[in-house]
């Protein structure tokens, strides 16, 4: 009773933020919603017996990437979305078609999952503990965890390279270059400061 | 049994034997970072670190051939030590190594950030290598994903020029995308089968959980796999992103990654989804996935073909013929999916690898000339900057009319047995869809003559209209021309050699992962 | 009505539960407030509020009122939603963490059969805690780190360069210390083997004495999360977000009354969380040694002696923060940086590893 | 109605729709991006809910290396925003036209 009141009430919040998500020009409220997505997908996966996973996505997704995101958004400090000036027309079609399609998709796995001969849910409630999770990556998934620190590793190599400042002449030519196919002088003084 | 932490751990098999080729790649990986941290813009310093690990991982790599004493239920069954596995981490540690080699020029000639450059390629080496030898979903999402995020990267490492920027978001944005589909097929193929292991999936498809989860599954993977091999229609991406990357990036992106997403491709469908006879659900699946590709290969070389047909820029053109040339490939790869017996689909294995390798060679040794002729900030890349230099620089025309020709499949180059080879188990198969799938490719391949041999004319006939400063080709690349030229006519000529030691699996006694 | 009454007694509980936490938890930040003041101004020789009832006693409450009443400004061009959301989030992120606070022993010897309709059947003990969560440090964790986005959003919502500022220096220095924070925990958890936070404190308690408080063994780790719980907290000499001399008051320049102080009473909140962290974690949580002998475990009164031990515990760390910023200056911006990435974290690292051959080697 | 393994794969697969085609729908960089973090999410969900159904820890498992990868993607992703907003002061992928489509 008490899981269905939690499941629906999340999942109702879940899906209005992920659609708030897509609907905002703002990156910032963008980025609110998807915050409300990720903490409602936390408190699902509780009613999933997964309390880990649940704290991790907090941590991980909550408490870090999206952290990392809305610093981003501060730090360019993004304004709304332009107008529409040269949006090719026909990626509209095509999102319409894909998400119709996805749609479509969705309805056929709840109706094929629903359909299909009901094979009691295991209730084993070790797993989704901290101990059968920490015991699975140090035994079954003990090369996919190392494989993650490599990637982690890479990760910040390429962050860093891609993130440090310019060195000097070629930040020069950079603004020259841009200013010439832009031809908006009045941009100047703002884009030397942003850089 | 651990008492410490009142756990039962059972030890898994580390068997570090198994993954010793990736090992040593990614260990010279961290020695490059380390080094460039204490010395930094060494640059022949830190190629030349990366270039021995890889020589030493290829050598590690020839002794696994014919070792039986690799256990096939290494790190959980995780890891396999197949032909497969084996003939695509060569193709991987190939590429490598030419790349370095080609892009030693681009790195002299600019500032980038040299030591993270060679380090990001040997992990992303890794996450080929991984591709290659995953055996189970997870070690394949995580290689694709290492692989993929180098580069990204390596598409925007020249920071100061704007094409490299556009060029790296597209990737990484679209890259991402395509990931999201890949996962959700992985996640709807675990919610079918029950399982992540290839092994345990081909065991479970004839009596999946839920059967209609598997076909949209294997969709999703088709979407996921398709966007990182390029295949139409999931191909859009990659025009601009091989134009905006650094030259020397863009021969890698072609080359590598490419025979990776194959290598995981093959993996995931060709050994995760067998034909069992009998089961329904089994019979289903593989009709829809054989069909569904034929129908995507077919696509594939058509649009890259007629669409390279009106390019302007090479680097643009090499982009639309590496759309094709997946095409071909996925003829192969299709072979091997309707193979009758085991050692029939390991020979059309083994054909797909040979085209890959014959790809990469020919596609590099372009690729470095390109490099080469594109002079500082890339720049020169448009066919008007070919106009006639084809006497005035001879070597290097002739070269690179020598790749264009073997990558138009010319007998006696490396990509005509390529195409002999990868054509023909989809031809043994005695298909009628398969057989149509052969002249279709065939036919292409008369229509992509048009645009490689344009570029040998524009070479040889036209007239230089500014001044031409013949390049200086340094060591490196003269040595990795030398590879690119000999590797075609090689495997044009003794490609039995090859194709021999690729079709060779490692004996196995038992296949079920333990779990 | 037997069934209903039965269906929501245990929500009712919960909720009981968590009302007398957020009760006791208030009492003890309010005081800590005047606390604060008094302390600074023997510190600095100065008596300290003293009007408001005996000894200023009742000036929480004055200040209470105070906000309550004074004019809410709204400046014209802040984004008004966020601006809104802002000091919400900030303050209920400092609380959340509260449901799991350990705050003493379960009490076992109970007769619960006095409540009508049997709802005493089954219940075997009274856990002080509100809820005991397999995960009860991850939780912690996770939610103290959403609490940034209420620092980021006012000062982004502000729409005032100084507010701006002090949000990017408070979300970058708080994702910072957060690393430090977390591995320095680690080391805790490998010699607890739980997560639970009961459960280390269990932990200590079933320990040789040579680790009877996990702070003997884990010293380093110790340190290094008490300096990283100033910095988590915003506290001097980490308070760059709302370094007055450059930044007027920081992310908060443009909050008044209410919403400036539920800013306020969420820093206040959150030095308690991490004091509680800090005496769960490393000086026993409401553990004291020898109380056993004195009082049958699982009595009255071992379960309120557990409280007041614990408290203790809990005041000494709040002194600490005050005596600290009686005493001692503000870093510079890239000095806290620094100190962080190339000092902190690597001897944080460097614990763990240490903890994990201290592990290995006394378990082989 | 008691939530069943349908219900949360109905679930996932509607916010795999939602971020699926705002990754279409967006123009800004970062907005895309968000839109893909959502996929992502929606794809851990199913993996969690496969993960109870069997009472097998794999799924879980994979979600925790999803997150991993999610966290090392969004680092380098935004590495790449911000060195394209050097150049050219904006993150519309409108504005990524110097290479022809």
């Amino acid at each position: 009773m008490i899981t269905s009141v939690i499941f629906f009430l999340f999942a109702g919040l879940a899906i209005a933020c992920a659609i708030s998500l897509v609907y905002h020009k703002n990156p910032l409220y963008s980025a609110i919603s998807l915050v409300g997505v990720l903490i409602s997908l936390a408190c699902i996966y509780v009613t999933l017996a997964a309390p880990f996973i649940a704290a991790v996505q907090i941590l991980i997704y909550a408490g870090a990437i999206m952290v990392l995101v809305v610093f981003v958004i501060m730090l360019l400090n993004l304004d709304e979305d332009k107008p529409v000036v040269n949006r090719l027309p026909h990626l509209y079609a095509i999102g319409g078609i894909l998400g119709l399609v996805l749609l479509a998709q969705t309805f056929f796995i709840f109706y094929a999952v629903h359909r299909a001969p009901k094979q009691a849910v295991n209730t084993d409630e070790t797993v989704g503990k901290t101990l059968s999770i920490g015991a699975g990556m140090y035994t079954e998934y003990l090369l996919p965890v190392e494989i993650v620190g490599i990637l982690l590793l890479m990760s910040i190599v390429g962050a860093v390279i891609l993130a440090r400042r310019l060195e000097y002449p070629q930040l020069e030519i950079v603004v020259d270059n841009e200013l010439e196919r832009r031809n908006e002088s009045e941009i100047k003084d703002e884009f030397r400061i942003r850089l | 049994m651990n008492t410490v932490f009142l756990a039962d751990l059972v030890n898994p098999n580390t068997s570090l034997s198994a993954i010793l080729p990736e090992m040593i790649v990614a260990i010279a990986g961290t020695i490059v970072m380390l080094y460039d941290s204490f010395a930094p813009k060494q640059r022949v310093v830190t190629g030349a670190i990366s270039l021995v690990g890889l020589l030493i991982s290829a050598f590690v790599l020839y002794t696994m051939w014919g070792n039986a004493d690799i256990p096939a239920n290494a790190w959980g069954g995780m890891i396999a030590n197949d032909n497969l596995r084996l003939s695509f981490s060569f193709v991987a540690l190939f590429v490598s190594a030419v790349t370095i080699l080609i892009s030693t020029v681009w790195t002299e000639r600019e500032n980038v950030p040299v030591g993270e450059y060679h380090s990001l390629l040997m992990f992303a080496t890794v996450g080929m290598l991984f591709m290659a030898s995953g055996n189970d979903m997870v070690i394949l999402f995580l290689g694709l994903e290492t692989l993929s995020i180098a580069t990204y990267v390596m598409a925007g490492l020249r920071k100061s020029d704007l094409r490299s920027n556009e060029s790296a978001m597209k990737y990484f944005i679209l890259g991402s995308f395509s990931t999201g589909f890949l996962l959700y097929g992985m996640a709807l193929i675990y919610g079918a089968t029950g399982s992540t292991n290839i092994t345990e999936i081909a065991l479970a498809v004839a009596n999946p959980n839920f059967p209609a989860l598997l076909l949209i599954g294997a969709a999703m993977l088709v979407i996921g796999f398709g966007f990182k091999a390029a295949t139409v229609p999931f191909h859009v991406w990659t025009p601009d992103v091989y134009e905006g990357a650094p030259t020397p990036i863009t021969g890698f992106m072609a080359a590598g990654p490419k025979a990776a997403a194959f290598a995981s491709f093959m993996r995931v469908f060709v050994l995760g989804f067998p034909l069992v006879a009998g089961a329904t659900a089994s019979v289903a699946l593989h009709e829809t996935w054989v069909t569904a590709l034929t129908v995507m290969a077919m696509l594939t070389m058509t649009v890259g073909n007629i669409a390279a047909i009106v390019q302007n820029n090479v680097k643009r053109m090499l982009a639309y013929s590496s759309i094709a040339h997946a095409g071909y490939a996925l003829v192969g790869f299709i072979g091997a999916g309707v193979a009758a017996t085991a050692d029939k689909r390991d020979a059309a294995i083994a054909s797909v690898a040979f085209y890959m390798l014959t790809y990469a060679v020919t596609n590099l040794g372009a690729f470095a000339i390109v490099t080469l002729l594109a002079q500082k900030n890339d720049r020169r890349t448009e066919f008007e900057d070919y106009n006639g230099i084809g006497f005035r620089s001879p070597v290097l025309s002739f070269a690179l009319s020598l790749f264009m020709l073997s990558l138009l499949g010319l007998p006696l180059t490396a990509g005509f047995m390529g195409k002999v080879l990868v054509f023909r188990p989809a031809l043994e198969a005695g298909n009628s869809l398969l057989t149509i799938l052969v002249v279709v490719a065939v036919v292409n391949t008369a229509i992509s003559a048009y645009y490689y041999l344009r570029l040998v004319v524009v070479m040889f006939f036209r007239e230089r209209t500014t001044e031409w400063l013949a390049p200086r080709i340094s060591l490196p690349l003269a040595a990795a021309l030398l590879i690119t030229i000999s590797g075609v006519f090689y495997f044009g000529i003794f490609s039995d050699r090859i194709i021999e030691r690729f079709s060779q699996s490692p004996p196995r006694a038992v296949v079920k992962a333990e779990k | 009505m037997e069934a209903i009454i039965k269906s929501i007694f245990p929500i009712a509980v919960l909720f009981g539960a968590a009302t007398v936490a957020f009760g006791v938890v208030m009492m003890i930040v309010a005081y800590t407030v005047l606390a604060e003041r008094k302390v600074l101004g023997w510190i600095q020789g100065r008596i300290g509020p003293n009007r408001v009832g005996p000894w200023g006693m009742m000036q929480p409450f004055a200040d209470l009122l105070k906000f309550i009443f004074k004019e809410d400004i709204v400046p014209d061009k802040s984004t008004k939603f966020v601006y809104f959301l802002a000091p919400i989030v900030a303050v209920t992120c400092a609380l959340m963490p509260m449901v799991v606070y350990p705050f003493g022993p379960a009490i076992t010897n109970i007769d619960l059969s006095f409540l009508p309709y049997g709802l005493g059947d089954g219940i075997k003990q009274i856990p002080l805690t509100v809820a005991q969560i397999d995960v009860g440090v991850l939780f912690v964790l996770g939610i103290t780190s959403v609490g940034v986005y209420g620092i980021a959003l006012a000062g982004w919502s502000s729409n005032n360069k100084y507010s701006l500022m002090g949000g990017l220096r408070s979300s970058a220095q708080l994702i910072s210390y957060e690393l430090a924070m977390g591995a320095s925990i680690i080391g805790v958890v490998i010699l607890a083997g739980t997560l639970d936070l009961n459960g280390i404190i269990y932990a200590q308690m079933s320990s040789p004495w040579y680790s009877r408080w996990f702070i003997i063994p884990q010293f380093v780790g110790f340190v290094v999360f008490l300096i990283a719980a100033f910095a988590e907290t915003n506290r001097v000499p980490f308070d760059l977000p709302e370094a007055e001399t450059e930044l007027v008051a920081g992310f908060h320049t443009e909050y008044s009354a209410l919403k400036f102080a539920l800013f306020f009473m969420g820093e206040y909140v959150n030095m308690f969380t991490v004091s509680v962290m800090c005496a769960t974690l490393f000086l026993g949580g409401w553990y004291v040694p020898g109380l056993s002998h004195l009082f049958p475990v699982g009595s009255l009164l071992y379960a309120v002696f557990s409280v007041v031990g614990f408290l203790i515990k809990i005041s000494a760390f709040l002194f600490f923060y005050i005596w600290v910023r009686g005493t001692l200056p503000r870093f510079r911006f890239d000095q806290l940086m620094n100190f962080g990435w190339k000092f902190l974290l690597p001897v944080a690292l460097a614990n763990v590893i240490f903890t994990i051959i201290l592990v290995y080697f006394l378990n082989s | 109605m008691e939530p069943s393994l349908a219900t949360y794969l109905a679930l996932s697969g509607i916010l795999f729709t939602i971020g699926a085609t705002g990754v279409i729908f967006k123009r800004n960089a970062l907005g895309m991006f968000m839109c893909i973090e959502l996929m992502l999410n929606a794809v851990n969900l199913t993996f969690v809910a496969f993960s109870r159904y069997y009472a097998d820890v794999t799924g879980q498992l994979f979600v925790f290396m999803v997150m991993s990868v999610a966290a090392a993607e969004a680092a380098v992703g935004l590495g790449i925003f911000i060195a394209f907003f050097r150049n050219r002061i904006s993150i519309d992928v409108d504005d990524a036209n110097i290479l022809k489509n």
